[in-house]
């Protein structure tokens, strides 16, 4: 059920397809494979950040400090890089660890001491800025040493050569066919009533020509770019943990209802814990993808980037009390706001009418989508 | 040194207070660190508040710096027009006040001093010209909408380059404002140049060496980096690099030692109610005030040595990274 | 080894303000059925947090013991460790979830890390069959009536395969069909060797179960009984301390004129026809009762009149002659109707708030002036209903949310009576509660038919229905099935009434 | 009940006082009359928004866009006055008929299309910045034509004449201790257990001494300021409204349990549209004095203010989910939040610095109030 499409689905393609639709009449350079490819770059780095904030919303929390997180995590980052010349790879890791230790403290705080998610994420999201300041000394720090490169600045800069992006979509078709037969065969086994053959292949065919698509697309340009990557492979993990896994379930459970959840065994606090920690790693990792975006850390780096991330999980139907919500969504719902900001500004519109379109669509998308699940 | 010093302090210890617009920027830092230490030198204290980009924060700072009762107020205005409310306040408490680096309009401030924004932009403006021999595609990416120091740049700019683009002689093929100052901001609208026209454009005049980076950054990425001349100001460190590297063409240096020093000397006389020798005046729109203004420079790959390292600015081994 | 006495022996447990429990013991045997009765606040649910390790072992007096050796929980787990399972009186179920997912909630099949969502699924089917209970296991919970879901929590509970099993009031929600099914359940479960702690307030299931009853009184175990040694009669004079000869005292009163008419309603909810061309009036001073099976639309038509549910498509309701439509609950408490719903927690109670905040609640129109409150004759006014309903609470300002099941049912019935109606909606006014305080419930219907209000009482309990009612009408898939005059009417005549096929 | 003196209350002045304590002797300046009357007048703006915010909280919902409202009503009037040169008092009336009319319509779409309020106000958060910025075209405007006076700009820069106060300090006293002694009758008269009259007059006595105080103070510098005084007006009228109007039992009652309260005949909708509405004035007000202020519109207006006005909420142990708090426990975390920034930026203290302590405070207030409530 959980990976049928509903209403709700459909609401956000056909918003999506509308918002694609209007900047590709107003300036068809929209859809040119260089343009896509900017696009895509940065929908991965909103989609993966709100994958996180899906994460913590599914049990009924939030998290105001990503924002900050992503400036302070990509930051401590490049300083170690760029100042303490260590290796990209090393510095990187160090950040990381230190950002799961941050956000699991404060999902220990949110469970122990029962302080709502709102108030420690609005103080981390104070501390956060803060120490960024701090430790970049408000000057600008590049990721990279002058001019040459390192898996840092390659973050967002990598794009793969063709061959193996058709290797890997090659693999990706391969992987969802034979998953299709897999669970079609258990479900005969366990004797539940199996979709007939045709509509099972035509859904793998049509998944494996969107992919096969994409990479065309791509490759136009210069092949598919990294972030797009690193995101399909986190997407595809949630996905799983979120659907396929009792942690995952155990999120939805707690999130829809606390007390049962509890009653029925479930490790409640463990489980938040958890969840916030996994932010802390994507909040690194959204901070070192942002970062290496804009080639140093400077002052204003992840600003209001947690307003985005909320947004996305809630423009793709992810309650925020808790226990809905679904990937596919969050992907959509970012979707929705990257290609809005893209393409008012291949369109160079003012930053006043900027703001205006960016609320009148949160509004818009999330009315629709409540409309639909009313009726 | 008998001159009447304010009641407020019993010991002759002169406080000066400094109300900075952000030290979110490197270069504030700078003007923050000579400016005291200078100041300290000639036996001052001085009270550093920064408002962060803030109006009404820069509003509470300077209520408290006149609580504190200093002997003189320097201001770094965010908004010039914003700030005359403050001079009045100061003026009530018998403090005098001097803008420093951007003018407060419609008061009676008592002394200006600073390299003028305009003036910067106009620099920048004549250099690409220059460099250009006024014929280009340029892109212009102006700053943050919300900051009136972007206006300040940008009309400077527009004061050399309109006739030029009137003539046609100067196309500019894209422009946008670079929201917040954020360089990734700069970096998407040189995105959007090129997705929109190609490669064929010759020049991006940025508002500062933050949202220039951003350019390069997309520049670089595009392969284009070095090829087409990138415009900043401020003199960030990582600019120069970027110009010792080629992949900016210029920023503007502004000599801060020079006019923080000099605001230093300046704030410590009005402290004692010394007169003030000024040869300028700039109308602020309800007075002239005098004004004492200090050239800022262009610095290119050609005159670095001169000017950045020689004034130690920053160190070479930094700029070049030894 | 399934075959070892669980027992508690001298528990004391306190709470601020009450002590819960003065000194219980209790004993089950092995492969036993035993029930707990006892009035509301008496300690029953309170005992069982015990036995479930919910209230920690140091957090009350007295001790458990598994065969000779001691036993302490400190949470659920150490229970569930030992073998206990509880199914507590609020649902434990997660509404988003489809039935398989809730009964395999916590204990999901996993291979390698991935839930093997076939496994739960066949596997909670096969369990739903061995149970003859007909729910598609891929129907998503919350689209269950409360007794189908009442059960499923009963199949998750059986799912994990216990050795003692403790039900807190299973039935409240289930209709006689589905209790029947339960008890054959559990007497398959004893024979299996699998002991179990029944509690509940129908005497006649306690009677039809259990081996042996223990009533507890005022947080004290009065006595243990054997069932087929004693009688009801004993049971309740055990339970209130005093006889109880008349179970349903209800006495006829002449009726008035019409209060509450309607006629040919149909309702729709989403689109979907729920209450289908329905006509009844009620006259002052009557007890109009409704029957129905769950889902029959009982509850949904009284909230629908009431102006809370549905959409109305066609037909007219009439209170007091003045037609109603398009309008708010506010709006028909002003013209004299008010319900008292079936959930008093979801629908009834502000549940973290105090007595008198509940009970004047829907009156403050009367202690209003222009735009101040008058707090003391608000106080007044709630005291006086909090006393005259004898509330069992140390105060005005104690928390709803510590009450018992049954004195909460009282605050309840409190708001909704200050708000001096004339015509009563009661949904299932009794569930829940034990006897004593359903004979008060009882002689407040009576007293209020007295004073020439009209009542309208929804009750899954059919001895209920005959023994309060005037008049009964059935539903049926949201059409009235029947529609009695209750002059000696037999159980049977309602039941094929509610379950007649059209 | 609500105003009897819990642990909470006790909690929040403790965390005052030290506040106030390290302040004084870190620099003595900080209890100066003058200090005193400028963090008076910085405490009233943020308190009276905090009040609106109140109001939202209370039946559960939120509200985000009250900082960007602050910016465009403040904007609104002062575009009027300044460059159409209407009469200020005019001027303001007009912007505050629209932002009662705005967060009315904010309300209906809450409750009628049943659109998470965080949602709406999100999106209000980002139309309402833009459409600032397009109002004062980017510009700044100030509050009154050329250094003159006029209602708008006295709204912050006005102090009470000395008699004045003293004349409004002795009636509040006097309408304390009647208002005192009324309530002792009425207990008597219902035969309720009555405070022994010691207590009582202490009571009295102290809150009347603070007041009496507080004057000093005040006229040591220009007099009472007149925010304070607004504010002053507010706090009751909002505490009348919670805890002894229909009104006010109602908002409680749906923040707690909102069908409950449905079917108690509670107008439910009606109630949290009213609350909106109540928060559109307040953001008009709000934005008016924080607009005179400043002295002038200009785009960083109101900037982050919903942030301060939330954590003020939630310090004075405001809880999110609706139907608990209390107006003193307002107004005291709005106290704790502005004292904070007075006496840092008294002591000049380097932005990064303030945003770790404004976030490490919030946290720790809140912490604190959620164990004392625990025992
Ligand atoms: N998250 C979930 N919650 C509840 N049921 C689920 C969930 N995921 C899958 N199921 C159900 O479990 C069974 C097997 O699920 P699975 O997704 O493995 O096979 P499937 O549904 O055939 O896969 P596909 O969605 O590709 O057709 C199906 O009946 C599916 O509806
Ligand atoms: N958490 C609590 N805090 C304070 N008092 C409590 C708490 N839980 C129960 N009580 C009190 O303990 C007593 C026993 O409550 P309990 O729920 O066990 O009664 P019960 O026998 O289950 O009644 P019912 O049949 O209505 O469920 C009641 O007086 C109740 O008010
Ligand atoms: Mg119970
Ligand atoms: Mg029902």
């Amino acid at each position: 059920m959980n990976n049928k499409l509903s209403t709700r689905d459909f609401s956000m393609v056909i918003s999506l397809l509308i918002i694609w639709a209007i900047f590709t009449i107003l300036s068809p350079t929209f859809v040119s494979s260089r343009n896509l490819s900017m696009l895509m770059i940065e929908f991965s780095i909103i989609a993966i950040l709100a994958l996180g904030m899906f994460l913590v919303i599914l049990p009924g929390h939030i998290d105001l400090s990503v924002g900050s997180g992503v400036g302070l995590f990509g930051g401590i980052a490049s300083v170690l890089v760029f100042q303490y010349s260590w290796a990209a790879p090393l510095a990187m890791f160090v950040s990381l660890i230190l950002a799961i230790i941050t956000w699991w403290l404060m999902g220990m705080l949110v469970v122990k001491q029962k302080i709502p998610a709102f108030i420690i994420t609005l103080g981390g999201l104070l501390i956060f800025k803060g120490s960024f300041w701090l430790v970049i000394q408000n000057s600008t720090i590049p990721v990279v040493k002058g001019g040459n490169v390192n898996l840092y600045s390659l973050l967002t800069t990598y794009y793969l050569p063709a061959y193996v992006s058709y290797t890997l979509c090659l693999l990706v078709i391969g992987g969802v066919a034979y998953r299709k037969i897999v669970s079609r065969n258990q479900r005969k086994q366990y004797g539940f009533t199996v979709e007939n053959v045709e509509v099972s292949f035509m859904k793998v065919f049509v998944t494996a020509q969107a992919i096969l698509l994409f990479v065309l697309v791509s490759n136009e340009y210069r092949g598919v770019p990294l972030p797009i990557v690193i995101l399909a492979t986190l997407a595809t993990l949630v996905y799983i943990l979120t659907q396929h896994t009792k942690f995952g379930r155990y999120l939805y459970a707690v999130g829809s209802n606390e007390k049962a959840a509890f009653i029925s065994g479930i490790p409640v606090e463990k489980l938040v814990i958890m969840s916030f920690a996994t932010m802390g790693a994507i909040v690194a990792l959204t901070g070192f993808m942002q970062t290496a975006y804009a080639g140093s850390s400077t002052t204003t780096i992840g600003n209001l980037m947690e307003l985005d991330a909320i947004a996305a999980c809630v423009i793709g139907g992810t309650s925020l009390k808790g226990g809905r919500g679904n990937v596919m969504g969050v992907l959509f719902g970012a979707l929705i706001m990257v290609s809005l900001l893209n393409g008012m500004t291949l369109l160079a519109i003012s930053p006043e009418i900027k703001f205006i379109a960016r609320g009148t669509v949160l509004t818009l998308a999330v009315w629709m989508d409540v409309r639909l699940a009313n009726d | 040194q008998n001159q009447v010093t304010p009641p407020s302090n019993r010991d002759n210890q002169i406080v000066i207070g400094l109300s900075l617009d952000t030290l979110k920027e490197a270069r504030w830092q700078k003007d923050r660190d000579i400016f005291v230490s200078y100041a300290k030198e000639l036996g001052a204290d001085v009270l550093v508040q920064a408002a962060n980009s803030d109006d009404t924060t820069q509003m509470q700072n300077i209520e408290a710096l006149i609580s504190r009762r200093v002997d003189v107020l320097v201001i770094v205005p965010h908004n010039g027009k914003a700030m005359a409310k403050a001079v009045e306040k100061a003026h009530e408490a018998g403090i005098p006040v001097i803008a420093y680096d951007r003018i407060i309009q419609d008061c009676d401030v008592d002394v200006y001093i600073s390299f003028d924004n305009v003036k910067v932009g106009e620099m920048q403006a004549t250099f690409l010209l220059d460099s250009l021999s006024n014929h280009g595609k340029i892109i212009r990416i102006y700053g943050s909408k919300t900051d009136n120091n972007a206006f300040l740049f940008k009309k400077g700019q527009d004061n050399i380059l309109e006739p030029y683009i009137k003539k046609g002689m100067i196309e500019v093929i894209h422009e946008d404002w670079a929201e917040d100052w954020k360089p990734e901001n700069g970096k998407k609208i040189t995105n959007a140049a090129i997705s929109l026209h190609g490669e064929n454009f010759t020049a991006v005049l940025a508002a500062n060496d933050g949202t220039a980076g951003g350019a390069i950054q997309a520049l670089t990425e595009e392969g284009l980096a070095g090829k087409i001349m990138v415009i900043g100001q401020d003199a960030e460190l990582v600019a120069c690099q970027r110009i010792v590297q080629g992949t900016q063409s210029m920023t503007i240096y502004k000599p801060l030692k020079k006019l923080a020093q000099r605001a230093a000397r300046l704030a410590i006389d009005m402290a004692k109610r010394k007169v003030i020798v000024a040869q300028e005046s700039t109308d602020n729109g309800k007075i002239n005030v005098p004004t004492i203004a200090i050239d800022v420079q262009a610095v290119t790959k050609k005159n670095m040595e001169q000017t950045i390292i020689k004034d130690g600015f920053h160190d070479r081994k930094d700029i070049f990274n030894e | 080894m399934g075959t070892l006495n669980f027992s508690a022996k001298n528990i004391i447990k306190k709470f601020p303000g009450v002590v819960a429990l003065a000194g219980v013991d209790f004993e089950l045997r092995a492969g036993e059925i035993h029930s707990i009765c006892g009035e509301n606040g008496a300690g029953k649910s309170t005992l069982i947090k015990i036995l479930s390790g919910i209230h920690p072992n140091n957090s009350y007096e007295g001790k458990l013991y598994l065969g000779d050796e001691s036993l302490e929980l400190f949470s659920l787990k150490d229970a569930e460790k030992a073998g206990i399972t509880v199914i507590y009186q609020e649902l434990a179920l997660i509404e988003e979830m489809t039935v398989a997912e809730n009964i395999f909630l916590g204990r999901e099949p996993t291979r390698n890390g991935i839930i093997d969502w076939h496994k739960i699924y066949s596997e909670s089917q096969q369990l739903l069959n061995q149970f003859q209970i007909d729910i598609d296991p891929t129907a998503c919970l919350g689209e269950l009536g409360v007794g189908q879901q009442q059960l499923v929590e009963i199949v998750k509970a059986l799912g994990k395969k216990s050795r003692i099993l403790i039900l807190d009031e299973p039935t409240s929600a289930l209709t006689e069909k589905e209790v029947k099914v339960l008890l054959v359940i559990l007497k398959k479960l004893r024979n299996e060797g699998i002991s179990c702690v029944y509690i509940s307030h129908k005497l006649d299931e306690v009677f039809a179960v259990s081996d042996r009853i223990t009533v507890l009184r005022d947080g004290r175990s009065i006595a243990t009984l054997d069932a087929d040694k004693t009688s009801r009669g004993e049971v309740i004079h055990c339970m209130v301390g005093r006889e109880i000869d008349n179970l349903f005292p209800r006495n006829k009163t002449s009726l008035g004129k019409t209060l509450l008419k309607v006629s040919n309603l149909n309702v729709t909810n989403r689109k979907k026809e729920v209450l289908k061309n329905i006509c009844f009036e009620v006259k002052a001073g009557e007890v109009l009762g409704i029957g129905g099976l769950m889902g029959s639309g009982r509850s949904e038509l009284l909230l629908h009149i009431f102006g809370a549910w549905g959409k109305r498509s066609s037909g007219t309701v009439e209170v007091q002659g003045e037609p109603l439509e398009k309008h708010t609950p506010a709006q028909s408490i002003k013209k004299g109707l008010v319900l008292v719903s079936e959930d008093r927690k979801i629908y009834g109670l502000i549940i973290e708030k105090d007595i008198g905040f509940n009970l004047s609640l829907s009156s403050l129109d009367m202690f209003s002036g222009l735009f101040l409150l008058d707090s003391q004759r608000e106080f007044v006014e709630n005291d006086k209903f909090f006393r005259s309903l004898k509330v069992k609470a140390p105060n005005l300002e104690s928390i709803v949310e510590n009450l018992s099941g049954g004195n909460q049912q009282k605050v309840v019935l409190g708001k909704a009576l200050m708000t001096d109606p004339k015509i009563i909606f009661l949904d299932e006014p009794t569930r829940g509660i034990d006897v004593g305080a359903k004979l008060e419930v009882y002689e407040l219907i009576n007293q209020l038919t007295e004073k020439g209000y009209a009542v309208v009482m929804v009750s899954s309990e059919l001895p209920e229905l005959l023994g309060m009612s005037d008049r009964i009408i059935m539903l049926c898939e949201g059409r009235v099935g029947g529609t009695f005059v209750n002059e000696n009417l037999e159980q049977e005549q309602l039941m094929s009434a509610a379950m007649e096929e059209n």
